[in-house]
């Protein structure tokens, strides 16, 4: 299912005297099965675009196109349900949305509400609860006795559990540690490629988008303004630093290696694992005999 | 960091009334409250307006604002002065429409009425206008010190008020990103059937009260490694000052309710 | 929350007052910015969770914090939203209305966890509201009819807050938070 | 070197009556001294925050005892304890009280009754510490994540603490605002001669620090310089936490016969080995 945003713009609080145009005439297309990452300084408008792409935001003017629904401004938009059914957003912080008595019933809340019969919703659930990592004694604790790790996955196997097509993630690892994050990551990435999950992440860790995406968008002051694959984009330091943003760790590495090297790698390496193999190639081989 | 908070009508300014002590501003305003009950004839009511509007001027508030503010009763002011038109029989009548008869003490009575009505809207929405919900929290915090004395507990009264004011915006963008998030998940307090939308309401809540919880803890911990053990031996940052014009204008103000008084027929 | 053994005395008071802070918050935003579309005529429809907030709080936790969170909610609510003049008025109303079904709920060891006590706590409050209003808007008006114009808006509230307040209530009890 | 806290055998836990769940921390001993900054890592649940608890006399341990400049924390003695520590707290909305930046700053310096013209002085100096001065009437729903820390901060500095503790005082900020706070407190430390113990599980910035413990389970670990700490390698990662950068770029390279001397904390180290060892020879 292919999102697309043509001249979007949106403005909070309108027409009052506290009215903020938040997005600026965003063009961005989003094609079916891509990891696409958005990524800009604070307050650049990533959260409120993400909003449109479920029509939990309606644009002030221009369209959203979610697969072959078209959202426009000033348009009513009916039955909002089934795109939000398709497109599902893991928020930051997802653990503050449970609710229920028991984290089976919480999972299977989302896709009740969508017409799911109960025993589907519980088959769902009994899956999902293993795969985010958890084991199946935890569906019947209340989820408000389970530690903050726990709560984040029951929160995102709530959200997978509607079978979205799309998955948004608005910074899902906040607050995680390290590992927790890593897991977290690993998850959305496996589902992308298994299930083939078109997956937009919304976040602050260059490290994350370089890693993981295919595809960045850049937001600045409300603007979309770069697309691109992103050895692309991250090599660009001076385009970046125009936008607030710093190269990930990786690539300002590899250009450190360079510059002491005095020459450029083959690419731009986005893993530190590529980036070990092509030191190991570019180092002189020859001379560790001498 | 988000600019989201659209209640509250506190306009900052720098006006005479805007200057004054918020105790003398309560002050005020509670007097004329009884003021205003003391005009009953024409003179009485010129010069309440006079004094209403000289106030208005002192405060330099638009009078957008104070129009504004009067949306919400406006319809309230109409019905009272129709319902007076038409329910007083005194005196001469005005107008005949055969049906219908406009006596003279109506009109006078609904003028009246709705003037005072008017008057006491516009004083009140003074005090809102040009003073925080907080400077109004300081002033009444101080007014109702000596009720200390009967064990009003005043001072966490005002910190109580002071807190909440404080996580009104948290609360609402709170509220805001839940509603989203159950939403997201199927459940909208906006659409649907009148039963789904009901039952919309308990996955907004819980987490909402949840959500509360945790940070009334996560506060009272802070608060407590700041060292707060109640109001005793505290001192306060914020002082008010009492100037020569606040006393200056309850004093015109009690001259103003004495005149009324030798005035009132 | 915590053990028993951690907490000094002054602490629990700190956790309560903020606490009836938070409630106060609670019952503002409710009143002020959750709305339900409901097919009722008046206010097109949109009705707002004031009322059930204000059930909701005094139910759980008693007559007290229900008669805080009910007076100071709402009367802020007036005064940030300019009904200033009310305010006053609103504040001994629904803070009487708070402590009314606070008293109730609670009454007998129920705790608000009884069904019938629940309804009859607010079933019982809605005359006290609404002859509250009467009175004041009575001195307010110079009239004894037009404050009678306020009674069926004031019903409406108090119908939808009884509708909503008395399932939430069930589902919150269930917290591992309210037991 | 003159010890400023410690913790002697502490174990705490908040469910004293149910013996089969794990203590929250559990037999814990350690020594700051004055001047160091020492960090705390360990994954989610590991105890840190309970610590930070402990060390303020919001919780009392049940076994062991903490030390304040060698003063036994009690509960008669706990007021005058916590005004010579300032904590933040990780979530930067929970921990403001006042209505405005200066109101909150002032906020401990009104509950130990310190006088008003003391006050103001001291708010406005502690405002200027963490360069916030120019927002001293912003509301805080006005303000960044990293400003509202920086506030914070300025509240406990305006009671001139001996020790700031930081419960994952970054956790919940973007990048500008992790680096505006870390910066803020590296330079107080120079400024004011402060003892710093940052909770954190941000390997990075755990690497600022003089002295690192590693928290598993309620459990110490591991205690020692950065270097020591991540020496351990896999433990880390396999406690929940990861390897810092220059580190886990080092193992990857060996893996690749790139020729290295030794084990890097920071991303200069390793640029230089690598030039040394495998161009400049
Ligand atoms: N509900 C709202 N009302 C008014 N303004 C808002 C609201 N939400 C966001 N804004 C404003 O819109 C702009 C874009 O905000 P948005 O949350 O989309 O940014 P972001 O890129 O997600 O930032 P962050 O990285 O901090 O999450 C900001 O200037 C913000 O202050
Ligand atoms: N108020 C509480 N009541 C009961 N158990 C608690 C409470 N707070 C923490 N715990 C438990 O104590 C243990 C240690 O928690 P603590 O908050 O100290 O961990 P932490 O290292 O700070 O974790 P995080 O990195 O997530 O902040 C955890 O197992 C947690 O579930
Ligand atoms: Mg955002
Ligand atoms: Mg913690």
């Amino acid at each position: 299912m292919d999102i697309q945003l043509q001249q979007v713009s949106y403005a909070y609080a309108k027409g009052t005297p506290f009215e903020k145009q938040a997005l600026h005439e965003v063009d961005l297309t989003i094609k079916s099965g891509t990891f696409q990452a958005i990524i800009g300084h604070t307050g650049s408008g990533k959260s409120t675009i993400l909003l449109h792409f479920n029509g939990l935001l309606k644009p002030s003017s221009g369209t959203v196109k979610i697969g072959d629904r078209i959202i426009e401004a000033g348009k009513k938009a009916k039955d909002l349900k089934t795109v939000r059914q398709k497109v599902g957003i893991v928020f930051q912080f997802p653990e503050h949305q449970l609710f229920e008595e028991t984290v089976l019933k919480d999972i299977m809340f989302g896709p009740m509400n969508f017409g799911v019969s109960e025993e589907e919703a519980e088959k769902r659930a009994r899956e999902l609860i293993s795969l985010v990592g958890l084991p199946e004694e935890i569906l019947d604790k209340s989820p408000f006795d389970l530690s903050g790790g726990q709560m984040r996955r029951v929160a995102i196997a709530g959200v997978l559990a509607m079978d979205p097509e799309v998955i948004v993630l608005d910074e899902p690892t906040a607050g995680l540690d390290p590992r927790g994050q890593k897991e977290i990551m690993d998850l959305f990435y496996t589902l992308h490629k298994e299930r083939g999950l078109t997956t937009i992440l919304v976040t602050h860790s260059m490290e994350d988008a370089a890693r993981y995406a295919d595809s960045v968008a850049i937001m600045h002051e409300g603007r979309c303004v770069l697309t691109g694959d992103p050895r692309t984009i991250f090599s660009d330091r001076q385009t970046l630093a125009q936008f607030r943003l710093e190269p990930p760790r990786i690539v300002r590495f590899q250009h450190q290696v360079e510059k002491m090297m005095g020459k450029t790698l083959e690419k731009v390496c986005l893993t530190e694992e590529e980036l070990a193999v092509e030191i190991g190639q570019a180092i002189p081989k020859g001379r560790e005999q001498q | 960091m988000m600019e989201k908070m659209i209640f509250g009508r506190y306009i900052p300014g720098n006006s005479f009334v805007h200057k004054l002590d918020p105790r003398s501003k309560l002050l005020f305003v509670f007097a004329f409250i009884i003021v205003v009950f003391f005009a009953n004839n024409v003179v009485t009511y010129a010069l309440l307006l006079a004094f209403t509007l000289l106030v208005i001027l002192l405060s330099r508030i638009r009078l957008y604002f104070l129009i504004n503010g009067l949306k919400p009763v406006i319809f309230l002011m109409l019905f009272t002065l129709i319902l007076h038109l038409f329910m007083t029989r005194e005196g001469p009548v005005l107008v005949d429409l055969g049906f219908i008869k406009i006596y003279e003490e109506g009109l006078r009575q609904g003028m009246f009425i709705s003037m005072r009505f008017l008057m006491l809207v516009f004083m009140t929405s003074i005090l809102t206008l040009t003073t925080s919900p907080i400077s109004i929290t300081d002033g009444l915090e101080v007014l109702l010190d000596p009720f200390k004395k009967v064990k009003l507990p005043v001072h966490e009264l005002a910190l109580m008020m002071s807190i909440s004011l404080r996580f009104i915006p948290t609360l609402m963008d709170e509220t805001d990103k839940i509603m989203k998030a159950q939403m997201a998940r199927g459940s909208d307090l906006s659409a649907g059937p009148i039963k789904d939308r009901l039952k919309a309401v308990v996955p907004l809540l819980v987490p909402l009260f949840v959500s509360a919880f945790k940070r009334a803890e996560d506060l009272a911990t802070a608060m407590e490694v700041r060292g707060y053990r109640g109001g005793e031996g505290r001192t306060k940052y914020r002082q008010l000052k009492w100037m020569v014009r606040d006393t200056a204008i309850l004093v015109v103000l009690v001259l103003l309710g004495v005149l009324l008084w030798m005035l009132r027929s | 929350m915590e053990s028993s053994r951690s907490i000094s005395t002054s602490s629990e008071k700190t956790k309560d007052l903020i606490i009836t802070s938070l409630l106060i918050s609670l019952v503002f935003v409710a009143t002020f910015f959750i709305n339900i579309r409901l097919p009722i005529a008046a206010n097109g429809g949109l009705v707002h969770l004031g009322s059930a907030m204000l059930f909701i709080i005094a139910i759980l936790f008693g007559p007290k914090k229900g008669a805080l969170a009910g007076a100071f909610g709402m009367a802020l609510f007036d005064i940030l939203s300019g009904w200033t003049l009310w305010a006053p008025f609103t504040f001994i109303t629904r803070g009487l209305q708070g402590y009314i079904v606070g008293k109730i709920a609670t009454m007998h060891g129920k705790n608000g966890g009884s069904f019938i006590y629940n309804l009859a706590a607010i079933v019982i409050s809605v005359p006290f509201m609404l002859g509250g209003y009467y009175i004041c808007e009575r001195v307010l008006y110079g009239n004894w009819v037009i404050p009678l114009a306020s009674i069926p808006g004031n019903l409406v509230q108090n119908a939808v807050g009884l509708i909503i307040a008395i399932p939430v209530c069930i589902a919150l009890k269930k917290l591992p938070l309210f037991k | 070197m003159s010890e400023i806290l410690s913790f002697n055998q502490v174990t705490y836990s908040y469910t004293p009556e149910e013996p089969h769940t794990r203590n929250a921390v559990e037999d814990v001993s350690f020594t700051i001294n004055k001047g160091e900054w020492i960090t705390i890592v360990g994954h989610n649940g590991s105890g840190k925050s309970t610590m930070a608890k402990l060390m303020s006399g919001l919780l009392m341990p049940q076994q062991g005892e903490i030390r304040i400049k060698r003063e036994i924390l009690t509960e008669e003695n706990i007021w005058d304890i916590r005004s010579q520590i300032g904590i933040v707290f990780q979530n930067p909305d929970n921990q403001f009280v006042g209505a405005t930046v200066q109101d909150d700053v002032a906020f401990s310096l009104e509950n130990n009754g310190v006088p008003h013209e003391e006050m103001v002085k001291r708010v406005h100096n502690a405002l200027r510490q963490v360069k916030m001065e120019d927002f001293i009437n912003h509301e805080p729903h006005h303000l960044s994540g990293g400003q509202k820390q920086r506030v914070a901060i300025a509240g406990a500095l305006a009671m001139h603490p001996q020790i700031l503790i930081l419960d994952e005082a970054t956790s919940m900020l973007d990048p500008q605002g992790r680096e505006e706070v870390l910066t803020i407190v590296e330079a107080l430390r120079k400024e004011i001669d402060l003892t710093v113990l940052a909770i954190t599980h941000d390997l990075e910035e755990a690497l600022l620090a003089d002295r690192i413990i590693f928290m598993n389970a309620g459990k110490k670990y591991a205690e020692g310089t950065p270097e020591e700490i991540f020496a351990l390698g896999d433990d880390l990662v396999q406690f929940g936490l990861d390897m810092p950068f220059a580190m886990k770029m080092t193992k990857l390279l060996q893996a690749q016969g790139v020729q290295l001397v030794g084990q890097h904390m920071t991303e200069e180290e390793l640029v230089n080995d690598l030039w040394t060892s495998n161009f400049n020879k």
